[in-house]
């Protein structure tokens, strides 16, 4: 089980913040894979991905109970 | 709320007081406090914002303001740095961000709190939403900015 | 007492509300603002102070701190500035000036707010005495500072 | 009449802040001089001259109310 969290647009495209998903190790290749299938308009290639509030490699793996978040092109400041 | 108030990298809800973080780095070898405050303009290439809308990942983006507050010590080891920034609705001349960075001389205060805001706008997960009369936009999907095909931004130079 | 602290450009003998300052250039079109605070450092070249004292000839450094605002605003023409150093005794910490410059980009507000500091060291009437334990010197009396034998301050680059 | 001012280290040297010196018209260089042969001890060369709040150059003149100020090194800020 892996926790999805979702910001801003991708928040609005996804309708939610917050997505579980029955998956063991992934990549992050594979993970993106699998949301361009699901959510066909979300921009993933656009985000970063942190895993576990680090930034991470595309090569990484996603362990089960990883919090996995896309992140959209930030505007703080 | 205390002691989310001392925490020297903050997200908050909260309207910021900028004398609260200026005095996190206030200290007896400090001669120079140099502040950034970012506030919300109207005008943003012409067109007139109402209010703006700020969400964070807030977990990690105090984390990863933090490690804003490591790379500066990395560079600058004298210095001490404290940032606010406040999420929710804002409007015109509301403050979003407070950055202070105390050092013994001045060149380096002002040296650290750019490299801080530069940062910020790189790696910490914050976003803005922009409302004007006729419609809203997540900032961020902005077409001049790059997509991170590696998944992580790298360490840039300030430009 | 209002009248004073709505001045842009002020010489007081009070304590400095860094918010009051911020204020003065706080505008719809400001997106950024830059302040530098000048704090007395207990250590300068290894020595102690114990406290400082500040002189102004008040009247012509109100006038230079306006000097420098008017530089800034044909550098900057967008910049808001606003000056306030303090006079009088000053502890460890206390803070002898705040500078707020807002611009509508923040790469503006910094470079103007670092014009503004160096200017301030080069023509501002306002000198300081430090006191040690063992002693009491006005600085500006050092033998790095060079002497002016035109009898006028010529407008240098930063440094 | 001239009135002359003295700041930090030059009003502890002369022992006052102002002074009013009984002159007409004479040029910066020539109060240098006067101020040179009054205070042997003044550093007059460090010091900027200010007429009436703002510098000069030493070839200007002063004239009679004008308000002369001797500016030693500043150290503000």
């Amino acid at each position: 089980m892996i926790k999805l969290l979702f910001f801003a647009e991708l928040e609005e495209i996804v309708g939610s913040r917050e997505l579980t998903i029955e998956k063991g190790e992934l990549t992050i290749v594979e993970l993106k894979q699998f949301l361009k299938e699901q959510y066909p308009t979300l921009p993933v290639d656009r985000a970063m991905i942190a895993v576990n509030e680090e930034y991470v490699e595309d090569t990484n793996v996603i362990k089960a109970n990883d919090v996995v978040a896309l992140i959209p092109p930030v505007s703080g400041g | 709320m205390r002691q989310l108030e001392n925490k020297l990298f903050l997200i908050t809800n909260e309207e910021i007081s900028i004398q609260d973080v200026v005095n996190k780095v206030v200290h007896p070898n400090a001669g120079a406090i140099n502040t950034f405050i970012g506030t919300v303009r109207e005008l943003t290439k012409g067109k007139k914002t109402i209010y703006l809308k700020y969400d964070a990942y807030e977990s990690m983006a105090e984390k990863k303001l933090a490690q804003i507050g490591s790379e500066i010590q990395q560079r600058w080891p004298e210095a001490l740095v404290a940032i606010t920034h406040r999420i929710g609705r804002l409007d015109i001349t509301d403050i979003a961000v407070v950055i202070a960075v105390s050092t013994p001389h001045r060149a380096d205060s002002y040296d650290a709190s750019r490299y801080a805001i530069e940062r910020i706008k790189e790696i910490v997960p914050i976003w803005k939403k922009e409302h004007w009369e006729d419609g809203e936009k997540w900032i961020g999907d902005q077409l001049e900015k790059t997509a991170y095909p590696t998944g992580k931004p790298e360490e840039e130079h300030l430009s």
